[in-house]
């Protein structure tokens, strides 16, 4: 049968979170949707009983029409080898809150430092939520989408001019693509 | 007048000396590292550009006379070191003194590099103290027990008794133990790799250098190059029966050099206390049964 | 703290401008004399703000910058990233591609691992090693070079295959820098590995047990030289992995030692990755067309893929909404955990003289923290 | 051109032909073109051949080499770096990134031109220079320091106000460095 191991994982689990949704979203990935109350629980049995050890990566997606935010946790098993991505939404404010995992994993904290840097996600109840790349940042978070760079750094930066008579063509065919 | 002449050009010889063994140095490392190598006299293009800089930072006077004080205690030393052609201070101190006028640039670069405030440079100080103390006890004893060996203190004697046995009187021969022990003491004085620690880049930035910048580091690299004239020929002088004349003297040093580089180049450097218990478990008891045996 | 230990008690700062620290990086260190009771990490000099700049170019437009985003090791990059657009997307890539991704990848990570090993030594003081490993890695930029055009960033491998074939005589240049390197292995054996004096400096330095490393996500080599054998490429296996014979070196230490040991033994293996390569590779396109890629509007989808470079596990989490321009890239840089929180734990207990030696022995990777 | 030359005197002549010779880079990566410098400096490139060696501390430094972009933290460190050389010093702008952005034109963190920040002495232009375009830009600020032309530093000493109102307005505040650089030019007399 194909994908034995991706079925079997979420059979495993389907039964604790009936609401859950769960796919298989090729070989050794699987992709569950629940709703945000639901995910430190979850962790919780990912780490603890289902043994995934490895928090691979937390992802934050930015979706501004909807008007929220998306968290994906990556969680990788060493010895089942297949990873679980867990997306959550959350809703998107001024400053959004979410619940911490980085009791469970150490490296959670890097990423839930990251998150509320770019996004201005805060963490709640995480060690450390000080400013880490971005320390000398004056403006919003500069991940969310309402943020243009391009704009920003056209009016805070000095740029050389530079407008040869040959680059012209070139920028004007550029400038009708986009 | 002819002394007079010596004491006011040895010092310039011996820089002249010193820059290019540094250069040497240089040269020898870099191809050992597979690489070409800058030309010989570029250490005495360093510190020329070193001494023209526009700015010179100073922080505070006593960062000034520490300084002077580094070049001073160096010079001092040179003078009671004899040389082939000019031992006239080396008549009145002997072994004994140098001893002592050795320490004085070390104590005068704590002062200097403590004034500056920058925790790297305490640091470089505190391993180079602490270095000190590693080496020096073993090359003091090796001096003590030359001195007992030849029953004279005097450094000109000692060259002259050497050179009376032909080459099977030199000091490293008749006396093996005390020869190798010095010779480890060298290179820690020298601060050759494997004994780096008190500079070490990549720990400390430079030590005790780092906030040394313009005519400051150009008298440290000035004092550098006689200080390793004059520690080498300390060496030669105790084990390496001396020289008589400065063709065999120039040889005698560029060979022990090389000796030495040649460890320099392929060791990394020991940690502080791993250094300075080294100097202590190997030199130091050569060093003390080398001693005990001319006792007995 | 007594009265005493308050006096000794001081602040020193390891960076950004220092030559024991990797890149464009920090380290705030709080000392009581010479031993470290305090260590925060401080990135961010190499912020340039990749995953905002990706959203606004096209999805080709961003080849020519995702390699920017770990300088010694670029092409996990971009075959991350080409990967997720073809997963996306659904385009298939030939056969012979995959070959010659493999081949990339593994030239790369020998590149990076003779850079590391390089640093690492040099961190105790011994410089005629980087200067050897350093020049030997020239030979494979050169081979880089002549592949695809450029030395350092590449900008070879574009969804669906790679950017070209190989040259006329290729893959004889190829195994005769793979000769050169293994012949120069016995040499840094003798000159660094086998030194008395490094092993004396690097055992017994920032020690992970298997447990720690495991729950504070250690990847890559360093998880291997603690003893776990966990590698992307075999237990996430991507473009030709499966069908490659290779062991994974592990060490069970855990020590800056144990690490040096293993990237040692990487080298080897990558050198016979190369060799099987080169002797299996089979012929065909090395590129499937692709729509005019200035018009190019990718399916709407997600992927999360992964790839084992030298540092660790690089991974790139992408999302399309249909667009010509990717909606969100999130780049999980190797060195996320290992250059950060896993440094600053290895740190407290050890003196200032091993600090710059554990942290070149974790060969973490500024920007890729930074992005 | 000609007028500066005829008002060199002698002792400034040689003092150039020799200090060129010796010229020492502070080991600063500022950014990833860092990658190409242990080329350079190791075994296959060996920059020492020209005196040019890397140097660890900013008091012992002549040339500051910006290695590519420099966001705005790092431009932070480096103006106070800069501030902490002893004159006369170079700064070298390699890749195209600090000439205008290169690549992160529309970054929002990093700065676009260097020369408002610094003086600037040359520019290295590509992405990234080889190390051979390194040498060769040293090359060609060691016949400039020969030609006694390589006089940009005293521009920071003249022009401090312009380059202290722009590095003021990137940071978003003054930013306190500890030199007095026009007590440093009235006492160091330079003009």
């Amino acid at each position: 049968m194909e994908y034995e191991l991706e079925n079997s994982i979420i059979d495993k689990m389907q039964p604790e979170f009936p609401e859950a949704a769960f796919t298989i979203k090729k070989a050794r990935r699987v992709e569950v949707k629940m709703s945000s109350d639901k995910l430190y629980n979850f962790a919780v049995r990912m780490q603890k009983k289902w043994n995934f050890l490895h928090l691979s990566a937390i992802s934050c997606v930015d979706w501004l029409q909807d008007n929220e935010f998306e968290l994906i946790y990556h969680f990788w098993n060493y010895d089942e080898k297949v990873l679980v991505m867990a997306k959550i939404r959350i809703p998107r404010e001024e400053e959004s809150h979410f619940e911490t995992i980085s009791n469970l994993w150490q490296p959670a904290k890097f990423f839930e430092r990251d998150i509320h840097e770019m996004f201005g996600v805060y963490f709640d109840g995480s060690e450390d939520m000080e400013r880490f790349i971005l320390t000398e940042w004056h403006g919003p978070p500069p991940m969310r989408k309402d943020f243009i760079t391009r704009e920003y750094a056209l009016n805070f930066f000095h740029y050389r001019e530079y407008d040869p008579e040959w680059l012209k063509d070139m920028t004007a065919a550029g400038e009708a693509n986009e | 007048m002819n002394t007079v002449l010596w004491i006011i050009f040895l010092p310039i010889i011996i820089f002249i000396i010193g820059v290019f063994m540094l250069g040497y140095s240089r040269k020898f490392i870099a191809r050992i590292e597979r690489r070409y190598g800058p030309p010989v006299q570029q250490v005495f293009y360093d510190i020329f550009k070193l001494m023209n800089k526009k700015t010179n930072i100073s922080h505070g006077w006593m960062h000034d006379i520490s300084i002077l004080m580094l070049l001073g205690g160096t010079l001092l030393t040179l003078y009671f070191v004899p040389v082939p052609g000019f031992h006239f201070f080396a008549q009145y101190g002997d072994v004994l003194v140098i001893m002592y006028v050795l320490l004085v640039p070390a104590l005068g670069m704590a002062l200097g590099v403590g004034e500056t405030a920058n925790p790297n440079g305490s640091i470089g100080i505190s391993r180079a103290l602490m270095m000190l103390a590693g080496y020096d006890i073993p090359f003091f004893l090796t001096f003590i027990g030359m001195a007992m060996l030849n029953n004279t203190t005097s450094m000109y004697d000692l060259i002259n008794i050497q050179q009376a046995g032909g080459f099977l009187g030199w000091g490293l021969l008749t006396n093996p133990l005390l020869g190798v022990a010095a010779l480890i003491a060298l290179q820690g004085m020298l601060g050759e790799k494997p004994f780096e620690v008190m500079v070490a880049p990549h720990e400390i930035a430079t030590g005790p250098m780092t906030e040394m910048g313009g005519k400051y580091l150009g008298i440290m690299m000035i004092q550098h190059a006689i200080a390793v004239v004059v520690e080498l020929t300390i060496y030669i002088n105790l084990f390496l029966g001396g020289a008589l004349n400065w063709f065999e003297y120039i040889i005698k040093l560029f060979v022990l050099f090389t000796v030495l580089l040649s460890v320099n180049a392929v060791f990394g450097r020991f940690r502080t206390d791993d250094a300075v218990r080294f100097m202590w478990r190997i030199p130091l008891p050569m060093a003390v049964i080398g001693v005990l045996f001319i006792i007995f | 703290m007594s009265k005493i230990d308050e006096v000794r008690d001081y602040e020193l700062f390891i960076g950004p401008n220092h030559p024991g620290i990797e890149g464009n990086f920090s380290l705030k260190l709080k000392l009581l004399g010479d031993k470290i009771v305090g260590a925060k990490t401080d990135a961010g000099y190499l912020h340039r703000g990749f995953e905002k700049l990706m959203e606004e170019r096209l999805f080709i437009q961003n080849i020519a910058i995702v390699c920017r985003i770990c300088v010694p090791d670029p092409d996990p990059n971009e075959n991350n990233y080409s990967r997720a657009i073809e997963e996306i997307a659904g385009i298939e890539v030939p056969e012979r591609a995959k070959w010659i991704r493999t081949l990339v990848l593994e030239l790369s990570r020998l590149a990076s691992h003779l850079f590391a090993i390089g640093g690492h030594a040099a961190t105790t003081g011994l410089y005629a090693f980087p200067n050897w490993t350093i020049a030997d890695r020239d030979r494979i930029l050169e081979l880089f070079e002549e592949l695809t055009g450029g030395r350092v960033y590449h900008i070879y491998q574009l969804p669906g295959g790679v950017r070209r074939d190989f040259p006329d005589g290729f893959e004889g240049r190829v195994l005769d820098v793979m000769d050169y390197i293994e012949s120069r292995l016995q040499d840094y054996d003798d000159l660094a590995i086998n030194n008395a004096l490094f092993i004396k400096r690097a055992t017994g330095i920032g020690v992970l047990t298997k447990e720690q490393a495991v729950s504070w996500g250690v990847t890559g080599p360093n998880l291997r030289a603690c003893g776990v054998a966990a590698d992307v490429r075999k237990d996430d296996p991507y473009e030709i992995y499966e069908k490659l014979e290779f062991d994974i070196p592990t060490m069970t230490d855990g020590d800056a030692y144990a690490r040096m040991i293993v990237r040692r033994k990487e080298i080897e293996q990558s050198i016979s990755i190369v060799r099987q390569i080169i002797d299996k590779i089979p012929s065909g396109l090395v590129w499937n067309k692709i729509p005019n890629p200035l018009k190019w509007n990718v399916a709407a989808g997600d992927a999360y893929v992964r790839t084992e470079s030298s540092k660790g596990e690089y991974a790139y989490y992408m999302v399309s909404d249909g667009g010509r321009k990717p909606y969100r890239v999130h780049v999980r840089g190797a060195s996320t955990t290992h250059a950060v929180h896993v440094l600053e734990n290895l740190l407290v207990g050890t003196r200032i003289e091993d600090a710059s030696q554990v942290m070149f022995s974790l060969d973490g990777c500024p920007p890729a923290v930074d992005r | 051109m000609e007028e500066k030359l005829t008002q060199r005197s002698v002792w400034e002549k040689i003092s150039n032909k020799l200090s060129k010779r010796s010229l020492w880079m502070l080991h600063y990566c500022t950014g990833c073109g860092a990658i190409e410098l242990p080329p350079t400096m190791t075994a296959r490139f060996d920059m020492e051949r020209f005196g040019i060696s890397p140097m660890v501390t900013p008091r012992q430094a002549d040339i500051l080499l910006i290695t590519g972009y420099l966001s705005v933290k790092t431009l932070k460190r480096v103006v106070l770096t800069y501030e902490q050389m002893q004159a006369p010093k170079y700064v070298v702008g390699f890749g195209s990134c600090t000439i205008n952005g290169g690549m992160y034109w529309n970054s929002y963190s990093t700065m676009k031109c260097l020369d408002q920040y610094l003086p600037v002495e040359t520019y290295i232009a590509g992405c990234m220079p080889r190390p051979e375009a390194i040498i060769a830009s040293f090359n060609d600020l060691i016949a400039k320091i020969d030609r006694g032309e390589a006089n940009s530093w005293k521009d920071y000493y003249k022009n401090y106000d312009f380059y202290k109102a722009n590095q003021d307005r990137t940071f978003e505040g003054p930013i306190e460095t500890y030199n007095d650089i026009k007590a440093d030019a009235a006492m160091f007399n330079i003009k």
